[in-house]
């Protein structure tokens, strides 16, 4: 499997306090790579980072053999990365359906449109609610919509930061079959943050253990001993 | 800790800035030492009123510029301290007592509205300073600590009524007092009132009303001037102030109403504000004053020349377009009066200069003026002019002799005068 | 210890040094004044640090309290000063008697009453309808700068029976003395001062006390705050009140010493520059708001005499500046540069 | 060429040959410097209307001498070129070959001085003078101050003149006089009847003082001249409804048009921006600034045109300063609309005193002919044609907004950029672009503002802080970043403060709609229009 | 009986967003609520602590009715809520966060001349040391870490010492160690208050749910039963559980 992102000894900071401190990992392409670790450890910022909203103070951000670590946020999106973030972050005063639209920013080919059709198979639910303000969704609706927004955007890497969190076990189920399902069918590289094992294990390929900003452990689903998994998140 | 320290440095080291300020001159009581003698220079550069006071100031400038290079008084250059008290009125009195205690000026130069006048007042009387203040006013003030070059009401306002009910003036028999609501425009239409009961105006022919300060929206006034009018022989005596008059006088075009069927008699609309404004809606309207740039006396062409050629020199805004009018007429000329005055006491000592002051005469632009005997007051003629397109007026009407000032109107308090000669000042007759 | 010495140092600087130096003909009698005046101000500052850097409330209407102050004392010294007769601006305002709303501030202890009872009242019935509908931040704001824009419309007014766009001015006496005596304004210089230290170590104290926390509790999180038990609104009254309360006290001895009150002092602008100062100085630290309050009008009397043609330019800058770059005032910019950095996270 | 000499030589002989009249004598001494003071006296004594249109242009200071005959200036056409008019023994506009009005500069006129005592003289018959005057303001003054004439010479001259009469408003001026005059002099009762139906019919501007007046006698018919009297007055006072209607309608225009930019920076962008107010001045100095280039620099005559062109450019210009306001001030202030209100008041102040020493003082724009005087709906009723205009703008502003906004890809990135930065940015919107462009539009809205409102006012450095409370509150109310909410609140201010002000003064007025405002933020603390459901939570 | 619930209702803009016929809860009982997103389950809860007013309905605490009553009031009768966003004072310290929130006189005069007592200072770091943040009492709220939040906000609603504890999805960006022991907490609490909690890790759920389970579903009581009972009825698997779970089956 070849790799599409590679990040490299980054270190990065919110203020005066460090939270990476020289994290590296590598991204297979066409397959769910998933961070895992306690409350703090700076999952979350480092999805950030490699997004770009967080600038790296050190290491390098390598995409497609491309050093994307300068960009900001924007060409990253334009690069062709998606990032789901936690909490959704759903224009809220935007209809559901201008909240796709704004997918279509970063998509190579605007004119393209909305892959609508494709998109409503994958979630009927939004079909129903085109015209209802994005804020007004409930959170398993708008963690799809989040989804559907980043894939519109048709990208080949999607970031996604604990999609469960908050969200009714149905509809859990159903993220994670349309992961797999996005991964097999259209070879989408997946980089996911998760804190809760059983549904990391519904769906990655590769893991990494996060602990105090450092990756502790890494291997794929095969080899992996989750007994020894659940004794790295603890503590 | 390191914080608070640093803080009670910056307290310290203000706190002797300040004291710096003035310390130099403590203790010292003649302002005439060395070659210069100090005058303060009290006019708003910033905030609402600078639009009017900054050409106050350079007049005044342009008169100490004439007398240095004339040789200046009494063998020494005066040198003005300018000071900027922002139309903010508490700062008047600041910046007042700072000239007077602190710089230890002989004379200042100073105001335009009432209310600053009124806040600089006490700090005079208590340090018995010398203010020279330019601006026509409301009269019923008669301080020893202050010279009032500008009009008093009778020099202003019973004039032009006078002259809008006589038969060349239109003979106008309906009043409509409107003004900007502040002591001026009360105090004027309580004397124009008086004036016109007097004179048989009926009550009901006279209306007053008063809108706030930078008041736009004329539309419900001018509709009620307009059925006012609508029967003729009525007119408009204008006591709005500054930026309200462009929107006034737009309404009452925009709603049909001209000079030929009821003119504005406007007693704050000079030159200055006239300069560049689009003069169109006003043209044909009419203003009262003492002084006119368009007065054709050789001193006056002399002077007007002499200022624009002065605003150009010295790069102000406007150039060679400035224009002079009744204030700055009366603002160059305090500092000649004042300079004359101390050359006749051979002093800069302020009751010296005072007393020389009483009963001067002196060849202004606008002629020969007058300082009253007694009341600090200036007698001079009075003019009304006719607003042309280019900004200018046509005098249309002119007092042969010099009116005298009268700061208490007879109208409205019979029994009250002014003068400092016989009197202490304002007494009761 | 030592930041103890400090105030020491500063109250003994503006106490016995400044006046001990007018005394040896060193300090203008003007200087003392000026600095009386910025001490009234500090006053008024640390009632909006109050609200607005404890409790989070921006209340642009506090020049409007300040003036209520200011407008009671100065009052009761014309009515002394003008004696039987009526004051000078309602004989030409064509006013024939005493209007009635005048009458009690013949007394210097009704005037003493009154000066604080008014806009402590005044404060808590606008701030039980602002709170009362939950109107906080931006609306508040807004809300407040009208009500000062309309309340200096009204006293701009003649009919108001408040001297309009004059204001009140050409005071003789208070309490009988003179107050074109020196030692009359060196009195009321050290009045000021002396308030000042108190109103400063009862806001310290406030600030410090579990009342002063909920305060910024509730600037954190309100909601929280009523989930907690607190009646949010109690507090905010109670501060919203107090804030007023400092202003007009503020505003009571600002008259009698700069010698006029007009409404110039409370539009719009003045409310804005009281909040400036305390953001200058320094939001959520009270030796911010006094040192901005002392330290900006000092800037402004030098400047507006160095200056007089380019101040405005040189403070609105300042402002700018401050604000963008040094978000925590004065105080703020020196911890920084007195303290190591350390994590703001 | 050759037509111009036949036709002076025409104009030249009939002029000669009418010389032989006395009338003509003393015109020509008037015109030629002799015996002035006499031969005006003859003229004033002979009353011969043929006469008052020279003798009105004396007293107009208006008699000059073009290709030596007696004419006087009309309309003004560009800056310094009017139209003439010939005035003895022909009273008409002057053509050239092509029969259009011939137009010339002031300086190809000779100006016939005529001392002040000389135009006094005319005092005694100025009143039927101005009956002829070519002024329609003029002429209808001169009919109202015939009201208490019952000299029937005078009646007649009145007739003569109605006659005449072009200008519907001054013919219904003179017909109220007329018919008051003639009311009062009959003795007939059914006559007296019809004038008073002439008179209500005619309803200039007099008739309900003469009916009422007339009512107020034991004449014939006096009680039906009360209640003809009394339903003009009401006619009146609907009129004065529609009128205070449209002026709040007007004003309610210049407050959304100045609040829609503020909404769309402050409620969308989340900076309360005080120096909104300034751009609205710099647009209103853009225009001054144009005008002035044009006319004083360039030297290119006066145009409406001028006026047309700033709009677009106090757009560019106000909204390019905004922008570089946003690159180096609000830039560092997103989402801390309490500091971006403090360091916008210190940008304001730093705007205004630019301006003070740019500009110096009061300045004023030139409004283009097209928009001065009013549309007259009615006799009592007339709405000035620059209120229409601003009403106008504002619609058609607030249309191109709103499609902006909700129709166009940028607009979707600015509402996206302002409600959540950091996703719009991951989403891979420039978001740096997006927030400088909302400044720059809002920036701009208020530069056309300012441009409209030099229609009304003046141009100072300070004009920005007039409405500019009243445009927060128009947004307060209506409820943040609604631009129906900006709408609906900025009319419904507009016209309660108007309908306040017809009962209370104007300051009054504004006091009760703050309380007013106060008390309906009880109910609705958050504006007219609240969002609702979830996103309201927070 | 603590709470009890007759026929509530509210909507939103049109929208139904609960219908509650009944709802009971009996002191010293833990009762889990779970449903789809948008159930109308922290509506629920903002009606009780009064935050939403609801359109009909009758709520009893302690047999007292409550609705219409003001948030404060309701928490001064010994009602306490979590948010499912944590909602601390990120200015103050997490020792002060406690202080604020511990029972005692909440006016201004008590407030103004407060001191705390050594038993309320033995409280607070008793509680500290149950929510594990005894190492951070000093630090500036704002600088704690979601989970620690989360905990801070748990601390805060105990100190109220309330009868009645409302806690919104506290689980939510917990890792599954952090969330056994929230759940070990809550058990915990459960001995001396009555605890109504919103969730949706089942496994979070199977822990803590002893008693019964209610579940929602668009607003209306759906089923209501032992945890067991719920994971088995066929409408709580079609709504809300969804078919063939992995992560269910792993329980």
């Amino acid at each position: 499997m070849s790799k599409i992102l590679q990040v490299e000894n980054v270190v990065a900071a919110y203020g005066q306090s460090t939270i990476l401190w020289g994290t590296s990992l590598e991204v297979k392409a066409g397959a769910v790579t998933t961070v895992m670790g306690r409350n703090g450890v700076g999952k979350t910022t480092l999805l950030k980072t490699i997004m770009g909203v967080i600038t790296a103070r050190e290491g390098k951000v390598v995409f497609k053999d491309r050093d994307i670590t300068a960009l900001g946020p924007a060409g990253k999106a334009k690069a062709g990365i998606a990032y789901v973030p936690q909490g959704r972050e759903i224009i809220p005063k935007l209809t559901v359906y201008e909240n796709l639209l704004l997918g279509l920013e970063a998509a190579p080919d605007r004119r393209a449109g909305i892959p609508e059709e494709e998109i409503y198979r994958l979630f009927p639910i939004l079909k129903d609610f085109r015209k209802r303000a994005g804020g007004n969704l409930s959170g398993g609706q708008q963690q799809q919509l989040a989804i559907a927004r980043a894939l519109v955007s048709r990208p080949s890497l999607l970031l996604l930061d604990e999609p469960t969190e908050g969200i009714q076990p149905s509809i859990a189920q159903e993220i994670g079959h349309i992961l797999q399902q996005l991964v097999q069918e259209k070879g989408l590289s997946v980089l996911l943050v998760e804190q809760k094992i059983d549904f990391a294990r519904q769906v990655s390929d590769y893991y990494y253990f996060m602990d105090r900003g450092k990756m502790i452990n890494h291997g794929s689903a095969e080899e992996m001993d989750f007994a020894s998994l659940e004794r790295h998140i603890a503590v | 800790m390191k914080t608070t320290r640093f803080l009670f440095f910056c307290f310290l080291l203000a706190a002797f800035a300040s004291c710096h300020n003035n310390a130099g001159k403590t203790g010292e009581n003649t302002t005439d030492n060395g070659e210069t003698v100090k005058i303060g220079v009290l006019h708003s550069l910033s905030g609402t009123m600078a639009i009017s006071e900054v050409s106050l100031r350079d007049a005044v400038q342009m008169a100490v510029d004439e007398i240095n290079a004339s040789g200046g008084v009494l063998g020494k250059k005066i040198e003005p301290v300018i000071v900027d008290p922002a139309s903010d009125w508490d700062l008047f009195a600041e910046k007042a007592k700072e000239l007077l205690i602190d710089k230890k000026v002989s004379a200042v130069f100073g105001c335009w509205t009432s209310v600053s006048r009124k806040s600089v007042l006490p700090v005079f009387e208590e340090n018995n300073g010398l203010l020279f203040y330019p601006v026509q006013y409301e009269g019923e003030e008669c301080s020893n600590n202050v010279i009032y070059t500008g009009a008093t009401p009778n020099q202003q306002l019973i004039p032009a009524a006078e002259y809008l009910m006589s038969e060349k003036g239109g003979g106008y028999k309906k009043f409509y007092l409107l003004g900007t609501d502040y002591v001026f425009p009360r105090t004027a239409n309580k004397i124009l009132k008086a004036y016109l009961l007097s004179k048989g105006v009926p009550n009901e022919n006279i209306i007053e009303e008063y809108t706030p300060f930078h008041h736009q929206d004329y539309q419900t006034i001018v509709s009620k001037i307009k059925r006012f009018a609508a029967d003729g022989k009525a007119c408009v005596l204008s006591t709005i102030n500054g930026d309200s008059n462009v929107p006034f006088y737009k309404e009452f075009a925009n709603q049909g109403l001209s000079s030929a069927t009821c003119p504005i008699m406007a007693f704050s609309v000079a030159e200055d504000e006239l300069r560049s404004m689009d003069t169109e809606f006003l043209v044909g309207h009419l203003a009262a004053w003492n002084y006119f740039q368009s007065n054709d006396s050789p001193e006056n062409k002399k002077f007007v020349e002499a200022f624009k050629a002065f605003c150009e020199k010295k790069g102000l805004p406007g150039g060679s377009k400035r224009v002079t009018d009744d204030p700055i007429c009366w603002a160059y000329t305090g500092v000649y009066l004042w300079a004359r005055a101390a050359t006749k006491a051979g002093s800069f000592d302020v009751n010296k200069v005072r007393t020389a002051l009483s009963g001067l005469e002196f060849d202004s632009p606008d002629g020969k003026v007058k300082m009253d005997v007694g009341n600090h007051h200036l007698a001079k003629p009075v003019m009304i002019g006719e607003i042309k397109p280019d900004g200018q007026f046509d005098i249309i009407s002119k007092t042969d002799n010099l009116v005298s000032p009268q700061p208490w109107s007879p109208l409205t308090s019979p029994d009250k005068d002014c003068d400092w000669v016989n009197h202490k000042g304002t007494y009761t007759k | 210890m030592e930041k103890k010495i400090y105030y020491l140092l500063f109250i003994a600087f503006f106490a016995l040094l400044l006046p001990a130096g007018h005394l040896m003909g060193w300090v203008s009698i003007n200087t003392i004044s000026l600095w009386g005046r910025y001490f009234c101000f500090a006053i008024a500052a640390l009632g909006i640090d109050l609200i607005w850097g404890y409790t989070g409330i921006l209340s642009m209407c506090q020049a409007f309290f300040f003036c209520l102050g200011s407008y009671g004392i100065a009052m009761h010294m014309l009515l002394k000063t003008s004696g039987s007769a009526l004051p000078e601006f309602m004989v030409w305002n064509k006013v024939e008697s005493l209007p009635f709303f005048w009458v009690p501030f013949q007394s210097f202890g009704l005037t003493l009453v009154l000066c604080l009872v008014i806009p402590s009242l005044l404060a808590f019935v606008i701030g039980y309808v602002l709170f009362r509908s939950r109107i906080k931040g931006v609306y508040m704001a807004i809300i407040t700068q009208a009500l000062a824009l309309a309340m200096w419309l009204l006293f701009l007014r003649n009919e108001t029976g408040l001297g309009g766009t004059n204001g009140l001015t050409d005071f003789k006496t208070l309490l009988g003395l003179p107050l074109s005596n020196t030692y009359v304004k060196l009195g009321l210089y050290l009045m000021s001062l002396l308030l000042l230290c108190v109103a400063y170590f009862a806001c310290y104290q406030i600030t410090h006390s579990k009342f002063g926390k909920v305060l910024q509790a509730i600037r954190d999180s309100e909601s929280r705050v009523s989930f907690t038990a607190y009646k949010v609104m109690d507090y905010k009254l109670a501060v919203f009140v107090v804030a007023a309360l400092l202003a007009a006290i503020g505003g009571m001895l600002y008259a009698p010493q700069t010698g006029i009150i007009t409404p110039g002092r409370m539009d719009v602008k003045a409310s804005v520059e009281m909040v400036m100062w305390v953001a200058l100085g320094g939001r959520g630290k009270l030796k911010g708001a006094v040192a901005g309050a002392l330290l900006v009008n000092f800037l402004y009397s030098i400047c507006t005499s160095l200056f007089p043609d380019s101040w405005l330019y040189i403070l609105g800058f300042l402002f700018v500046i401050t604000v963008l770059f040094f978000d925590k005032g004065f105080v703020g910019l020196m911890d920084n540069l007195t303290k190591r950095k350390e994590p703001c996270y | 060429m050759k037509n111009m000499l036949i036709a002076a030589l025409v104009l030249w002989t009939q002029w000669a040959m009418a010389a032989t009249d006395s009338t003509t004598i003393f015109v020509s001494q008037i015109l030629h410097d002799s015996e002035k003071t006499y031969a005006i006296q003859q003229l004033v004594a002979r009353q011969d209307p043929q006469t008052f249109a020279l003798l009105n242009a004396i007293n107009n200071k208006k008699l000059y001498l073009f290709n030596n005959e007696a004419v006087t200036t009309g309309e003004k056409n560009g800056t310094s070129s009017y139209e003439i008019y010939s005035l003895y023994p022909k009273n008409e506009l002057l053509v050239n070959k092509n029969g259009q009005p011939l137009h010339t500069s002031i300086d190809a006129l000779t100006v016939v001085e005529i001392s002040r005592a000389d135009r006094l003289l005319l005092n005694g018959i100025l009143p039927i003078l101005e009956l002829f005057s070519p002024e329609p303001a003029k002429r209808m003054l001169a009919y109202g101050q015939l009201k208490d004439s019952h000299a029937p010479h005078r009646i007649e001259m009145l007739q003569v003149a109605l006659a005449r009469e072009t200008n519907t408003d001054a013919l219904r001026a003179g017909k109220d006089i007329l018919y008051a005059i003639q009311l009062n002099t009959t003795t007939d009762a059914q006559t007296a009847k019809r004038y008073i139906d002439s008179l209500a019919e005619n309803w200039g501007d007099n008739a309900p003082v003469f009916l009422s007046a007339y009512a107020k006698s034991k004449k014939p018919f006096a009680d039906y001249a009360g209640q003809k009297a009394s339903s003009l007055e009401r006619k009146y006072d609907y009129l004065q409804k529609v009128q205070n209607l449209f002026s709040g309608l007007s004003l309610g225009s210049i407050l959304i048009l100045i609040a829609l930019g503020l909404s769309i920076v402050y409620g969308l962008a989340g900076i309360i921006n005080m120096a909104h107010g300034e751009f609205l001045m710099i647009g209103a100095y853009t225009t001054y600034c144009i005008q002035t280039l044009f006319t004083e620099v360039l030297k290119v005559p006066y145009t409406d045109l001028l006026f047309i062109i700033s709009l677009p450019l106090s757009f560019l210009v106000a909204g390019l300063l905004g922008l570089l306001l946003e690159r180096l001030v609000v830039r560092h202030l997103y989402a801390r609309p309490l500091e971006s209100l403090l360091a916008t008041w210190g940008v304001s102040l730093i705007l205004i005193q630019t301006a003070r020493s740019l500009f110096g003082d009061l300045t004023a724009v030139k409004t283009p002919a097209f928009l001065s005087g009013g549309l007259a709906v009615s006799p009592h009723l007339v709405l000035p044609y620059n209120r229409i205009f601003i009403i106008g703008l504002t619609a058609l502003i607030v249309l191109l907004t709103y499609l902006m906004l909700y129709k166009t890809r940028i607009g979707l990135q600015i509402r996206a950029v302002t409600q959540n930065r950091n996703m719009s940015a991951c989403l891979g919107i420039d978001t740096k672009k997006v927030a400088a462009l909302t400044f720059f539009f809002g920036s701009g809205l208020a530069g056309i503002a300012g441009c409209a409102m030099t229609l009304i006012g003046n141009v100072v450095p300070d004009m920005g802080q007039t409405y500019i409370v009243d445009s927060f509150l128009v947004v307060v109310t209506g409820g943040v970043g609604k631009i129906v909410g900006t709408i609906v609140s900025g009319l419904g201010i507009g016209f309660f403060t108007k309908i306040l002000e017809a009962f209370f003064q104007a300051v009054y007025g504004k006091v009760c709609i703050l309380l007013f405002i106060m008390l309906f933020m009880q109910y609705k603390p958050k504006g007219l229009f609240p969002y609702k459901g979830r996103l309201a939570e927070d | 009986m603590l709470l009890s619930v007759n026929n509530l209702a509210v909507s939103f803009g049109g929208v139904q967003a609960l219908s509650l016929s009944h709802f009971s809860l009996q002191p010293q009982e833990l009762r889990v609520i779970i449903g789809p997103n948008g159930a109308g389950k922290s509506t629920f809860l903002d009606i009780i602590c009064g935050r939403t007013k609801p359109d009909t309905g009758e709520v009893y605490f302690n047999d007292r009715a409550i609705m219409g009553m003001t948030e404060v009031s309701i928490a001064r009768l010994g009602i306490g809520r979590k948010f499912q966003q944590p909602s601390v004072f990120p200015g103050l310290t997490v020792y002060d966060n406690l202080l604020l929130a511990a029972k005692m006189k909440k006016d201004i005069l008590s407030s103004l001349f407060f001191k705390p007592s050594q038993l309320l200072k033995a409280r607070i770091h008793e509680v500290a040391e149950k929510i594990g943040l005894t190492k951070v009492l000093s630090s500036i709220a704002g600088a704690l870490s979601h989970g620690q939040k989360q905990w801070l906000e748990i601390g805060i609603v105990v100190l109220q010492d309330p009868k009645l504890l409302l806690i919104d999805e506290p689980a939510a960006g917990m890792s599954d160690e952090e969330t056994y022991k929230t759940g070990e907490l809550l058990l915990e609490l459960s001995n001396n208050h009555g605890i109504i909690v919103i969730e949706h890790d089942m496994k979070f759920v199977q822990q803590i749910a002893r008693e019964r389970v209610t579940v929602l579903e668009r607003g209306k009581l759906l089923v209501e039963g032992s945890f067991n009972d719920i994971r088995n009825d066929q409408r709580v698997i079609d709504c809300y559980l969804g078919r063939n779970n992995t992560q269910l089956e792993n329980l």
